[in-house]
């Protein structure tokens, strides 16, 4: 039994996991997934900020595909029509924003296949903004606060992958009086959030995101694969652990 | 002379982009739109120097035919991708997303397990060998103390992000906490992290400090030089 | 009907890319070859994402908005060091050094400005987390960590404090290695999503 | 407004015509009366419909103020007489007799029953228009206007409940005996024409005695018991006996809809009578074919509305003034610092701390490099540190850098080509050191991928074009990797030490990714690092070259030593408004 061997086990018992919840939801209810105070008070202050007319500001992070934290840049683009499904009793105050061409591309065709299956691509104009700021971290930096200084005065999500330059992001809109909520970041990213902003996803929690308002088949088996899988590693580091203290391993 | 020019637009721009900490006004706009432009101009000038043309222009100017042929299929996607831009093609884009997202979830996945998974539980439990703790003579209690402390706190941080809820026995009320034992160990979990990140927020302010210091020192210098007749 | 032919190049792709992993040698040559396009592509989407930036500051022209002015010069400017770089190269000596003092002066000052909010922002920790076991262990790892940064303790390794002092310079290790690992297992289970398309973020939700 | 009505058949025709479309009858004579009506009043008397909300419970104020007003029995002085709507209280305390206790507009509905044959096609006029309006307003929420005209009727009731009992029971016999039978004529010739009401069998019309509307208003002003016609009404309605609430302001009409919709002269006569609340039939939910997605966004609809109405937590006023006044000291207090450690101190004097282990083996592999060492430089820092990349980068690329010696450089940042250039030229100034730029690597995550199965190919497909990407050469004596951040520095790690396992890896790096590569360096991938201008110092001083960081190094522990202050001030301060959910939204 090689490590890479072990690797392939793991892979082969994740998908196998997430298919089998995955059917099993279709004919059953699953309702054992923990209250988030932090995406609770994210819909209010969306709702809030939709009744002020106040902008919301929605960033999908620097970079699609990094390699310490794989899959981040993914992750925010699967939260991204949680957000527009809120968008459809409003006109328009949406804006995405995105550190990367990439994600841009993949928010702006993600957004109009929405408006083009759900309502009507008219709104769509009106409705979202996706755009790119910067195409560097501090290029978006810049970019976001200057040209939508305004905009920072309803909600602010940050998802995805981003470094301690967040803390800019985070203070114009706290000093504008608006309502902040992170997701996603590096270890940079979240050590530096962690001082001023309250709803604070940390570490494998950003992925308690998507589809939580109205939890989906395939977000509830994602969690319940992923607490599977996280139970099977715990018992597998003690197991591993007295096995190579016994000299065995 | 050129120098001083060059530390001269330097000066200036630093002292508009420091001006934001008074309040946003019209000098920052001014440098950070300027710094927008510039940013964007060269990461195209760099994505078509160095990605569009070695890897499209070239194997098709230096190639053969049948070279020519294998690149129809990147030809096309990029056609498809650029299409998928009016709204009338929307659909089309998708391909060459597919594409892309794919090969970005392979890597996700193999990354993940590959590179992070496998590698970091491999550390933790090697941390276990007996021949290492006894390799380096004296304080091996140091060594097996460590180990220890790094088996509960991966234990302790991984309890913490447990997404499951308790369904409690006594009176059927579904709470919204983790199982005991995992609340437990949470809470373990909770102060490493706190640890891990108060030592990142402590090393982020380092670097930054040392770019305030290098920032207020180039005004000094170049200020120094202009009252100074350069 | 019309999703089907994205999802089976997505799904194609994404198996192909996972089995390179096992089949090494096999799949060498198609990989690269994959690898290679997928940089392609990327680097084009990298290239309309500019032209979603040149858009956004031309709408804001063309609508005379508020801030107008502004989406002028960056206008101006992309095209000026787009036009140079094309045509002067970045080996021209005006070129380098333009671009050069602009970013770093510019990149250095944003980050000047974190220190900044940073020291400012720490005033707010307690009142924004509270007392609980995190934000303890953050107080107590910040103040002893930028002690350590200021070269306090650096002795030789061996000695009863350089063996405290290595020990708690591996201390956020542990926290690190089980932040890595849980974001490991989330990015692991969104990955296979895709593969399984059971999430498509390419438009065909 | 509303076009003429015919007498005769009730049929509606337009302003102009003189007779009418259906009958033929004339309508010349109707319209003028109309508009002799006095000044004071509205143009046109239907528009009192128009005012009283549209709906018959306005008809009746209506009738009655038409009453109040009409000439027939109008005192001198008109308006004053009229009892503001509103005002639905009658001064109770006044005692009077029998006949004076009728209302007046009640006397002159049955006088003009009497004296004009045809009196009650005015009436009749009115409830067919109020009959459209009501059609029109179908779908307005009838509730809320039948509650408050409830409200009305009954506090007349209540008004009227301190008369003898006797009283108002022989009212409501002679009422009912004087609107004698020859209204039914013009009444069911309507209710034929309108087709609106309920089948009703012959039993039935022969049980109603006295079925006629204005017998049932009559009824309605004595406010005795329940006319017949409301038991019907009422066991109709859902079939069993009502059960009146218990306290009175609970008293508010729940039609059920299906009742409304269905017999207009139905409704007309339920929804006067103040019935108390009924059982709303729960209809039947109609089958729709709705897909998941569909679903959803119903579900989340409905839980945006749910979560809207749910009591919001307080949103405390930002003290927007007050954070930019301490922003601005915190910022002053910092740089007024750093400008008086740099410009008003003399540079640090330290002495040299013991090398931790990672230097050691740093400095033990640069003294081992050969003379003609070829040495791959990665550059993964973005331009903000540049400056701090510098200073640690320094003392260590002085002692690599010289002549015979082969560097190659490749770069993941846009930036990384010119600032490797411009870091290699401060350092190499003198010196002739050839460079190969191999060029810039971005999407740093697919160039790992690549690195990690570069096992040779097992079969190769000649027609295949030639990669674009630079490959490495594997036969350098050591890599070198400046970076500035953590997980940048993890990737090419993992790269190199699986493209070159055998060659050895040294790592510089900003302050920002020190802390969690340690144990790379413990584990052996790496053979030794250097990070942060803290560890930077003392590399330096046992150089000999630390002149430039002791420039800074005052100013730098004045910065940290501000941040430890500060952050303890922070929780002195603030632990007393700490945040009183104590649980943080985590």
């Amino acid at each position: 039994m090689t490590w890479t061997l072990m690797g392939w086990i793991v892979i082969g018992m994740a998908a196998v996991l997430l298919a089998a919840f995955w059917i099993l939801f279709r004919t059953h209810d699953f309702d054992a997934i923990r209250y988030s105070a932090a995406i609770q008070s994210l819909q209010c202050a969306q709702s809030s900020a939709i009744e002020r007319g106040r902008s919301r500001q929605l960033v999908l992070g620097n970079q699609l595909n990094g390699w310490t934290y794989p899959g981040l840049g993914l992750h925010a683009l699967a939260c991204l029509p949680g957000f527009l499904s809120q968008e459809s009793v409003v006109e328009g105050g949406l804006s995405v924003a995105a550190g990367d061409g990439a994600l841009a591309v993949f928010a702006r065709q993600i957004t109009r296949q929405y408006y083009q299956q759900g309502f009507s691509l008219g709104l769509h104009q009106a409705g979202v903004q996706t755009m790119l700021p910067g195409p560097t971290p501090w290029s978006l930096t810049a970019g976001l606060l200057s040209t939508h200084p305004q905009k920072f005065s309803g909600s602010m999500a940050l998802l995805g992958y981003f470094g301690a330059e967040a803390l800019l992001w985070s203070e114009a809109a706290l000093g504008n009086g608006g309502d902040v909520f992170s997701a996603g970041g590096t270890l940079a990213g979240q050590s530096v959030l962690f001082l001023n902003v309250r709803d604070l996803l940390i570490g494998e929690r950003v992925f308690m995101m998507p589809g939580k308002p109205d939890a989906n088949r395939v977000s509830l088996a994602g969690w319940l694969t992923e607490d599977v899988l996280r139970l099977l590693l715990i018992v597998g580091l003690v197991v591993g652990a007295i096995l190579k203290m016994v000299g065995v391993l | 002379m050129n120098d001083l020019i060059w530390g001269v637009v330097g000066l200036l721009l630093t002292i508009m982009i420091l001006s934001y900490l008074i309040g946003d006004n019209v000098f920052f706009r001014f440098a950070a739109y300027i710094f927008i432009g510039l940013t964007a101009g060269f990461v195209a000038v760099m994505l078509i120097n160095k990605i569009l043309i070695p890897y499209l222009v070239t194997p098709i100017v230096t190639g053969g035919w049948q070279q020519w042929l294998w690149m129809l299929i990147p030809l096309g996607l990029i056609l498809l991708l650029v299409m998928g831009q009016w709204s009338k093609f929307a659909s089309a884009g998708s391909i060459p997303l597919a594409y892309l997202a794919g090969l970005t979830a392979a890597v996700a996945v193999g990354g993940a397990v590959f590179g992070t998974l496998i590698p970091q539980a491999r550390a933790v439990i090697e941390a276990f060998d007996p021949a290492g703790w006894y390799a380096v003579p004296g304080r091996s209690w140091l060594r097996v103390m460590d180990a220890v402390v790094m088996l509960v706190g991966v234990i302790g941080t991984l309890s913490y992000f447990h997404f499951g809820k308790r369904r409690s026995t006594d009176d059927a009320v579904e709470t919204s906490n983790p199982p005991r034992l995992m609340r437990a160990l949470g809470k373990v979990g909770q102060v490493f992290i706190g640890i891990t990140l108060g030592a990142v927020f402590a090393s982020v302010f380092s670097s930054a400090l040392i770019a305030l210091i290098d920032r207020v020192l180039f005004v000094g210098e170049i200020i120094l030089k202009l009252i100074g007749g350069g | 009907m019309k999703k089907l032919p994205a999802i089976i190049v997505s799904v194609t792709i994404g198996l192909t890319v996972l089995a390179g992993y096992f089949f090494q040698a096999e799949l060498s040559t198609v990989l690269s070859l994959i690898v290679d396009w997928g940089i392609l592509l990327a680097g084009v989407a990298g290239l309309i994402g500019l032209g979603y930036l040149a858009q956004y500051h031309l709408t804001r022209l063309m609508k005379r908005e508020k801030g107008a002015f502004f989406s002028l010069i960056t206008l101006l400017v992309f095209l000026f060091i787009l036009v140079a770089g094309l045509t002067l190269t970045t080996q021209n000596p005006f070129y380098r050094n333009l671009i050069l003092n602009v970013q770093v002066s510019v990149e250095a000052s944003f980050l000047a400005v974190l220190a900044v909010t940073l020291l400012y922002a720490s005033l707010k920790l307690i009142r924004t987390r509270g007392w609980t076991p995190m934000s303890v262990g953050f107080l107590i790892s910040a103040l002893i960590s930028l002690v350590l940064n200021l070269g306090v303790g650096m002795t030789e390794s061996g000695t009863v404090l350089g063996e405290l002092v290595a020990f708690w310079r591996r201390l956020p290790i542990v926290g690190a290695r089980g932040i890595l690992l849980g974001m490991a297992i989330g990015g692991l289970i969104v990955g296979l999503r895709v593969l399984l398309s059971m999430h498509r973020p390419y438009g065909e939700e | 407004m509303a076009g003429l009505i015919c007498p005769e058949c009730g049929a509606e025709n337009p302003d102009e015509a003189k007779r009418c479309q259906e009958c033929g009858a004339l309508l010349i004579e109707q319209s003028q009366r109309a508009d002799e009506q006095p000044a004071g009043l509205p143009e046109d008397p239907l528009d009192f419909l128009a005012q009283a909300d549209d709906d018959l419970p306005g008809l009746l104020h209506a009738l009655k103020h038409e009453d109040d007003q009409s000439p027939l029995t109008d005192p001198p002085g008109g308006e004053e007489s009229v009892p503001p709507e509103g005002d639905e209280h009658v001064d109770s305390s006044e005692e009077p007799d029998a006949e004076e206790t009728l209302p007046e507009w009640l006397i002159r509905v049955r006088q003009r029953a009497q004296e004009e044959e045809d009196s009650v096609g005015e009436v009749t006029q009115k409830l067919v228009v109020a009959q459209d309006h009501l059609k029109e307003d179908i779908s307005t929420s009838r509730h809320e206007n039948f509650s408050s005209w409830i409200e009305g009727i009954r506090d007349e009731d209540g008004a009227k409940e301190s008369q003898p009992a006797e009283e108002t029971a022989k009212k409501a016999e002679t009422g009912a005996e004087e609107a004698p039978s020859e209204d039914e004529g013009w009444l069911t010739k309507i209710r034929k024409m309108e087709g609106k009401f309920i089948e009703e069998t012959d039993s039935e019309i022969k049980d109603t005695d006295g079925d006629s509307l204005l017998q049932w208003l009559v009824a309605l002003e004595e406010g005795t018991e329940q006319p017949e016609v409301l038991d019907e009404a009422t066991e109709l309605a859902d079939g069993a006996p009502v059960d009146v609430p218990a306290d009175d302001d609970e008293k508010h009409i729940q039609q059920p809809e299906s009742v409304l919709e269905g017999d207009e002269l139905e409704v007309t006569q339920q929804m006067i009578v103040p019935t108390p609340t009924l059982q709303a039939e729960q209809p039947e939910p109609p089958l729709v074919d709705v897909t998941r997605s569909e679903q959803l966004q119903a579900d989340q609809l409905a839980a945006t509305i749910a979560d809207e109405k749910a009591a919001r937590a307080v949103v405390k006023s930002r003290k927007a003034k007050s954070t930019w006044a301490i922003r601005l000291i915190v910022a002053v207090v910092l740089i007024g610092s750093v400008v008086f450690s740099l410009f008003f101190r003399e540079p640090a004097v330290l002495p040299v701390a013991p090398m931790p282990s990672q230097h050691e083996d740093m400095i033990s592999w640069i003294e081992e490099l050969p003379a003609d060492a070829r040495l791959l430089l990665v550059f993964d820092y973005q331009a903000a540190y540049a400056a701090e990349m510098a200073l640690v980068a320094e003392p260590v690329l002085e002692e690599v850098i010289h002549p015979g010696r082969q560097l190659s450089v490749l770069y993941t940042s846009p930036m990384g080509g010119l600032l490797s250039q411009a870091l290699l030229s401060e350092i190499s100034a003198d010196r002739d050191v050839p460079i190969d730029d191999l060029g810039y690597h971005p999407f740093s995550a697919f160039t790992a991928y690549q690195a990690g199965i570069s096992a040779p190919a097992a079969w190769v497909i000649p027609s295949l074009p030639k990669s674009g990407r630079t490959f490495l050469a594997d036969d350098y004596e050591g890599i070198i990797l400046l970076s500035d951040t953590f997980e940048g520095a993890r990737v090419w790690i993992d790269q190199l030490s699986a493209l070159m396992p055998g060659t050895p890896l040294n790592l510089i790096l900003s302050a920002q990714a020190g802390p969690m590569l340690m144990p790379y360096y413990d584990s052996g991938q790496v053979s030794g690092m250097i990070s942060g201008v803290g560890e930077a110092r003392n590399f330096s001083a046992a150089e000999g070259r630390s002149g430039a960081i002791l420039i800074r190094w005052r100013a730098y522990q004045t910065g940290i030593l501000l941040m430890v202050t500060l952050i303890v001030t922070g929780v002195l301060f603030s632990s007393g408004q700490v945040n009183d959910e104590g649980e943080v939204n985590a």
